[in-house]
């Protein structure tokens, strides 16, 4: 923050900035998501690279104005590269008091507040339990930092007094005065959000003309009135050249497996049952009907995978999306899968557990489910998306991998990236990896004899499409006899197949890309060993203790199972391993039974990422 | 669907080559007998037979089937057969499964099923018994039923079958029996020939756990007066000497001798198989208990009328679609609507 | 069950201290007035009452209520509130759940209570969709509905949740409005009264995500036209001037004018709650596409006729044998019949 | 086998023995199941130690005559103790061509064949797929054995010539006839099956005449034939003095849960759903009406746990039991338990899986399911019972853990053990531990105010049964408040109720016995450390292995989780660790995860139990 400079008018100084990070805070009916949204893809438009956390209560619409119904929206955004949603904010919005109260605890000593003064009325100060006679805009509590005040509410009925809207609908444009005066105050351009506008209310063109006119309105407020001094300027980021879009990681979870179809020419089916915060991914898929995308919203999660194995059974792409609760339901089909050797993606986003647990927070503790929860030895592959666009690449694997090896995949994502957003430079079609499908044809033993489960160099059976004449066959949840797959009790060949089945996954090993550090090198003090969502805090610490001089490093896994072949390797160049997790030490596990490396782990269970403060601390400990 | 166009098929064709491993006089080798009677006719390309069972000793029907097939997991059947049927409508899919694998563990998916009418074809083995874990009673069976689980008898009320089936919107409700070939030969191609759900009950013996349970309705002695055949358009008639009749008091089915009481059998319940309050009260001559006589079981088509199939509409709902909006490319999914560039 | 001796509660008694979170205007709110409105009339000691509930916006419902009360997981209250009601019979159980949680997921445990028929209370919170994950569509939406789910329209038959229930062999199906308050207080008084499982069905107005599904019948406008109130006894008369009646011809029911056409109310379907016949017709006026005329909803206690209650006969049972056998002692237990000793 | 002597009319060796194993084979429906019971209830009446092995096919009736229709009864006995079922047969009753095909590999070297001829016509040669023309009585194939050939259907129909039976029910009775030759063999008593027949037949005495006769013409054959001329002799084992009753490991569950109530003087609740070989618990239970146990037979294995959930939050002792694929249905609900902190015991009876697997035959591969096979961080003790009448132990431990910590327990046993038999020294009601169960009536918090999750010194909270005038509250799956219980996405909450939940079962290694070697000392070159049903063979092992000198050492774990608190103590005293498992290696890798040892795993997937030869290899091995 440097610069300083002056308008006509008034003097208003302008700082530069490399990243900024603004919470958007307000009741749930206030409109903080949209509002959010509208800024970071502003942001993102003009070059910046942005992070986005959104983060609002479980129920619909908790009571108005109680600390319960406090709805947040978070943005980083800089000129640099941004890996995380940020630990703390420069700016905090707050819509009312218990937003305030919610969100004050990770303002920026110094930073700004803006609030909407109409918010913190007599009754929202009671709402939000300020004890009696207490105003926090009106004490000294606020004195570190830079409070904005505004009448948002006046304001807003001001602007729209002639546009003959009733007062309920004037309440609900008042986010566009705040975002009008963010857009102000962070020097950006309206024009992306007045084409949301007019699309958006096509159908109501008084509601349009009232949006715009608000938002027009708080930016024309943020220009003249003195108490706003001050504007922020954050150019844009030098991000590799390219198209850029911004993408949430349910969106390109959907899009990953859609192009996976179209690639490998598979229809795409799925099977799902709907539950927070995977359902969207439902939402997504069930738009792209004219692409032949079938989508079956089961009766329950159990139903949701035996449709999908059904579907991949009868040679589609088939899928099955959900979270913790739902996982936990599929686990006894997820093992005949496993046991007929088919193509079906799993898509866990994962949330805070355990039961119902905290269904809108996020967590890791679901990877000992996946690696484990179910009867019988009965491995598959588990991998994991490290950021919302990664969600794109993962999910394609997943498919990939599914349908090139016969096996059930299991693909973890969590509520922080499914929700979470930024700039995807998205790829197009032809960089995509191929995937190759086979069906057979014709009968594949001697003397014309159809073996379902003879396995090629890779361990992997054929996919054998019912409607193919002459390839008639059964397969079952029993215990299949080697080659023939018929129902078999030998005790031989139980052993046989169990190890079969088990080599046939570890040998996926050859077909993904092997372990490097993300940041640092492969000989370091201290390694930070992570999967997952962690990926963004993990780097951004690591990579600026390395400018600090550290000597550490930064390894992502995203293959589980199996782990890259030359983790184990890898692992002995380093003197100490550290693995941070949303979780108990689930990786942490994983890790020491097989490699019997000591690594220690660094556990959070808050239903939150990790912040960089925390990471940083944790590894200087073991400098 | 294609019609076969070779040479018509055999029963034999349609048998695995896996041996057979029911108990001697188990009722399953009977349907599975008239199951590969009436294929070869059904015009069907052999390679478009999909059988999906749960676990049971019924679901191990599918092995025995020289079609594709799949024995799944208990319970699960439906939902399986409703993701093949949805991913290929061109299939024949025949669901088998028995009265605890679909009515205890696998109610849920049974009565969704019903509700979305998938076109598939759904036998339940009834037995009244869980045979495959040795004996214990099933949600048929019926109240007072000592078994390995109940040895002081069950206290549950069993389900009717056709009722909790006509309960969750099925359009197609039959019932025959192991012991009556050609009337089970007859419902299988009904069934068949429905377009949706097609449930058939099939009353089967268990000799070795519960034997005996439906040989009132096959025994010559007592078949005429227990059991009546229904047939869509004709008078409901039973009895030895077909001297009884069912006919409507008010909406109550009451038995009337046909001769001696003057009633012509213009006078009796007509069956129509459209109608579903018939349906109903027919399903529900289970419970004699609820009327002053006893009435006969019935057998035969209890009900089917057509109605909106899912995996139809699921396809024409894609063909709409893509008429109106056309395919999305794949770069064009991949950028989305708003796109932006750093150079 | 004991009945209260101190002095009589009030509904305020019933409400826990936690802050009700529903959206303004949800339906959910007068359900929640009318039951505690209507307990400290049922007799029942506050600390009798056990509240089970499943996932979503209607089983927060548990919380709200100052009794015993387990807010479970999605599906399964049902299971949980028969393994409760069997392990202590004293309490009077209430099930509370919404159209997705108990019909959906919840299928199967719902119609295996219905047909085990224990003594407890099952309310079904039904706005036609998922609210709590933000509007999908559920079992009982109708055909063709947009939601986020289903964005070219859904193309599911919905259930219609009594004949369901009956199809289940329920003992008791009743149907209320969350806007007529007095009458949904009658209906749960009734439930209450009935020994063995009570089905409730309560319309409920989801503002946020199926917002006025259904105020046709609640709206001075329409509500005497598309509802009908049945009582036992009573003629099914309804419309604007009570000048419509629903009379039989033959098995089908007909909509008349009664003074026009001469009829007098006694010509008229007489309600009787203990018929299932009649209950199963009247359940499926819902399906209006089935009859010529535009059948009214109806409200009311649709089914209601006791039979043999799971608790009841379990408690039974296990009286029987004891006088029958006696206890056996632990330490026999331990020995068993056949023992031999080594010195 | 030393002692000669002599009988009238014909000579008749008399061979001492301390330890015999016959294995009764036949046809499903040959009765050798029933046979063998008989055979061994009768040696372990004698004071012989005894371990049972029944092995049937999963057909309820495979083709009759057929490889896959045959059934097994296998009975090790002995004058010393007995630890397995036996390796391998000293004797083998083969009822037809079948049987002596499959069964055949297990006879030692110069073992005795007593073979049913009439079983060995062609029919039955051709159906058990001996090549034309081939008979293996008559050719040169069993010259290593003794074979001893007996017409046993002829025999049995002139016994019963004038019974006035059909000719099924004569043939029904032949297994009779084959127990009588055994009993004469093994110069056992009639009584015990003479009072049998009496017993089961009471209401058809010309059924219990007819068995009567065929038993003592059996006796009477092997007495008076020539070629019947070894008998031998198991004289009464040492075993430690007191009552003893033969009792499977299903059975003794059972009535460790029964007892586990009539102590705690809690009503008994079973909510389960039948599925092999678990269904034999509920089959059990269910006879126990008298004594107030209610058995819930549920729609599905969901229902089976939300049931006993239900009863178990109205204050009875709550039992569900299952195997794998009915435990991989429960997952959801037992998250449930977790967050609710209530009683419930769950009874695994693991089977071979994956999926529908191998149902009939016996594995250890649930436990990493038991552990892990749950979304969220949802921990849960985990024991598991080592032998039949351990199985009694172990059901009342896991009662008295649940009650006493207020937790969910998993109890894993397995189809050997559960189906097995052997004597018991069963215990007197005063000899068992006391179970302690409060319940509280009154609120437990300052100014009169409820609790629920307020926690004991051992982080227990308190059990509180609906009817309790004055306690009033709500609980359920989400997050809560600690100590109010109330809803809580309070994220530190979160962390303090995870960790909570985590520490109070960690806490349960203070009310578990520490671990110490089972044989062997505590510091040795090799210790076998194993868990489960593997106890009988590496006790066996190990025990031999000491006597010849060997530095070996067995630990046999009980308690799985959590562990023993001096386990990693104990474990530094041994050079190796080799973990038997019939599984790829779970117990393995948890203790590799926690304890940093690199414990080297011995697998095996057959379906089947260790063989004394082949862990004795392996560990010869290492040492
Ligand atoms: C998840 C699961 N639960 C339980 C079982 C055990 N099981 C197998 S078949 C069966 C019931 C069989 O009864 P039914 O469906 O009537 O078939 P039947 O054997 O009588 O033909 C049961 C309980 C299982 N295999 N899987
Ligand atoms: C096992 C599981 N699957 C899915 C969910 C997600 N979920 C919560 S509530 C709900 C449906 C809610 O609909 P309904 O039962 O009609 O209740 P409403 O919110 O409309 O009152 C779903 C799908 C869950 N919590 N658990
Ligand atoms: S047990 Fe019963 S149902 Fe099963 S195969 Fe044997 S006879 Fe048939
Ligand atoms: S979303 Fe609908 S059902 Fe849920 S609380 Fe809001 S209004 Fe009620
Ligand atoms: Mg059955
Ligand atoms: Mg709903």
């Amino acid at each position: 923050m440097e610069t300083v400079e002056k308008k006509a008018g008034k003097t208003t100084e302008v700082r530069e900035a490399d990243r900024v990070v603004v919470r958007f805070s307000g009741d749930s009916g206030d409109g903080m998501q949209l509002t959010g949204m509208q800024f970071s893809d502003t942001a993102a438009l003009l070059g910046n690279d942005i992070s986005t956390f959104p983060d609002y209560p479980s129920e619909i619409r908790a009571p108005i104005g109680t600390v319960a119904g406090v709805s947040g929206f978070q943005v980083h955004f800089g000129s640099k590269e941004i890996f995380t949603s940020g630990d703390e904010y420069d700016v905090l919005v707050a819509m009312n008091a218990a937003a305030l109260k919610v969100d004050l605890p990770k303002l920026k000593k110094g930073g700004f507040i803006i609030a909407n003064t109409a918010g913190f009325d007599k009754k929202n100060l009671g709402l939000a339990q300020y004890p009696e006679g207490v105003n926090p805009l009106e004490d000294e509590s606020l004195t570190n930092y830079t409070v904005l005040q505004v009448d948002v509410t006046r304001l807003t009925k001001e602007a729209l007094a002639d546009s003959g809207l009733g007062t309920k609908e004037i309440e609900r444009s008042k986010n566009m005065f705040v975002l009008g005066v963010l857009f102000w105050m962070f020097d950006k351009p309206l024009d992306h959000t007045l084409k949301f506008i007019e699309e958006k209310f096509a159908k109501k063109p008084e509601i349009a003309l009232a949006n715009e006119k608000t938002l027009k309105a708080g930016w024309i407020y943020g220009e003249n009135t003195e108490i706003f001094n001050t504007q922020f300027k954050v150019s844009a980021a030098k991000l590799p050249a390219g198209e850029y879009r911004s993408i949430t990681g349910n969106h390109a979870t959907a899009i990953g497996l859609l192009a996976a179809a179209e690639k490998s020419g598979l229809p795409l089916f799925l099977g799902s049952y709907p539950i927070t915060p995977a359902t969207d991914i439902l939402h997504e898929l069930s738009k792209y009907k004219a692409n032949g995308v079938k989508t079956l919203q089961a009766e329950d999660e159990i139903a949701g995978i035996c449709s999908a194995i059904g579907a991949s059974y009868a040679g589609n792409l088939a899928i099955t999306t959900t979270s913790g609760p739902g996982m936990a339901l599929k686990t006894e089909a997820l093992g005949l899968a496993t046991m007929l050797e088919i193509p079906l993606v799993v898509v866990n986003v994962q949330r805070g557990g355990p039961s119902t647990g905290l269904p809108t927070k996020t967590e890791q503790s679901d990877l000992l489910m996946a690696m484990h929860g179910r009867h019988g030895e009965a491995p598959l592959p588990v991998i994991a998306a490290s950021s919302p666009s990664d969600c794109f690449d993962m999910a394609y694997e997943a498919c990939r991998i599914a349908i090139e090896h016969m096996t059930p995949v299991i693909l973890l994502t969590d509520g922080y990236i499914a929700n979470g957003s930024e700039p995807w430079l998205f790829p197009t079609e032809d960089k995509l990896a191929k995937i190759s499908v086979k069906f057979l044809d014709t009968p594949n033993g001697e003397n014309n004899v159809l073996l379902p489960y003879k396995r090629n160099e890779n361990l992997v059976r054929p996919w054998i499409k019912p409607g193919t004449k002459g390839l008639e066959h059964r397969i079952g949840g029993l215990e299949k006899q080697n080659e023939t797959g018929n129902v078999s009790y030998d005790a031989k060949n139980h052993e046989t197949m169990t190890r079969l089945r088990a080599a046939k996954i570890e040998k996926i090993a050859d077909f993904i890309p092997l372990a490097k550090p993300d940041s640092g090198k492969e000989k370091a003090k201290v390694l930070v060993l992570g999967w997952g969502s962690t990926a963004g805090s993990i780097k951004m610490v690591v990579r600026e203790m390395i400018d600090e001089g550290a000597d550490v490093a930064h390894v992502h896994l995203k293959y589980i199972n199996p782990f890259p072949k030359n983790l184990g390797e890898l692992l002995k160049g380093y003197e100490k391993v550290l693995i941070p997790e949303m979780n108990c030490g689930q990786l942490l596990q994983l890790i020491r039974a097989k490699y019997m490396v000591p690594a220690i782990g660094f556990s959070k269970v808050q239903g939150l990422p990790f912040t960089t403060a925390e990471l940083k601390e944790k590894i200087k400990d073991l400098l | 669907m294609e019609t076969a166009t070779e040479n018509k098929l055999s029963p034999k064709d349609y048998a695995s080559e896996m041996e057979v491993k029911w108990c001697p006089g188990c009722g399953d080798y009977s349907i599975l007998k008239q199951v590969q009677t009436v294929f070869p006719d059904l015009g069907v390309p052999k390679e478009n037979f999909a059988f999906i069972s749960g676990i049971g000793c019924s679901s191990r029907f599918t092995y025995y089937m020289d079609t594709y097939g799949m024995h799944s997991i208990h319970g699960r059947a439906a939902a399986i057969a409703s993701g093949v049927k949805a991913a290929n409508p061109d299939l024949s899919v025949w669901i088998v499964s028995g009265d605890g694998d679909a009515l205890s563990i696998g109610g849920n998916h049974f009565i969704h099923l019903m509700r979305k009418n998938f076109d598939v074809n759904y036998l339940v083995f009834n037995n009244q018994i869980y045979s495959l874990t040795k004996g214990q009673y099933s949600p048929t069976s019926e109240r007072g039923k000592v078994t390995k689980s109940s040895p002081y008898g069950s206290i549950e009320e069993p389900f009717n079958p056709s009722e909790l089936a006509l309960g969750a919107k099925a359009s197609f409700v039959a019932r025959t029996l192991d012991r009556d070939p050609k009337h089970m030969q007859a419902v299988l191609k009904r069934a068949h020939a429905h377009k949706g759900t097609s449930f058939v009950e099939v009353y089967q013996n268990c000799p070795v756990f519960n034997d005996t349970a439906f040989f009132a309705f096959s025994d010559k002695e007592t078949k005429k007066e227990e059991a009546i055949l229904v047939e869509h358009g004709k008078p409901l008639i039973f009895g030895n000497n077909e001297e009884k009749g069912i006919k409507f008091e008010g909406l109550n089915p009451v038995i009337v001798t046909i001769k001696e009481s003057g009633i012509s059998p213009n006078d009796l319940w007509i069956h129509d198989e459209k109608d579903k309050t018939k349906a109903n009260i027919l399903s529900r001559f289970f419970d004699t208990t609820q009327h002053d006589d006893e009435f006969p079981r019935p057998f035969g088509i209890i009900y089917a009328n057509e109605r909106p199939i899912y995996d139809e509409n699921l396809v024409a709902q894609i063909d709409t679609v893509k008429l109106k909006k056309g395919k999305t490319s794949l770069n064009k999914i991949l950028s989305g609507e708003k796109t932006w560039s750093i150079n």
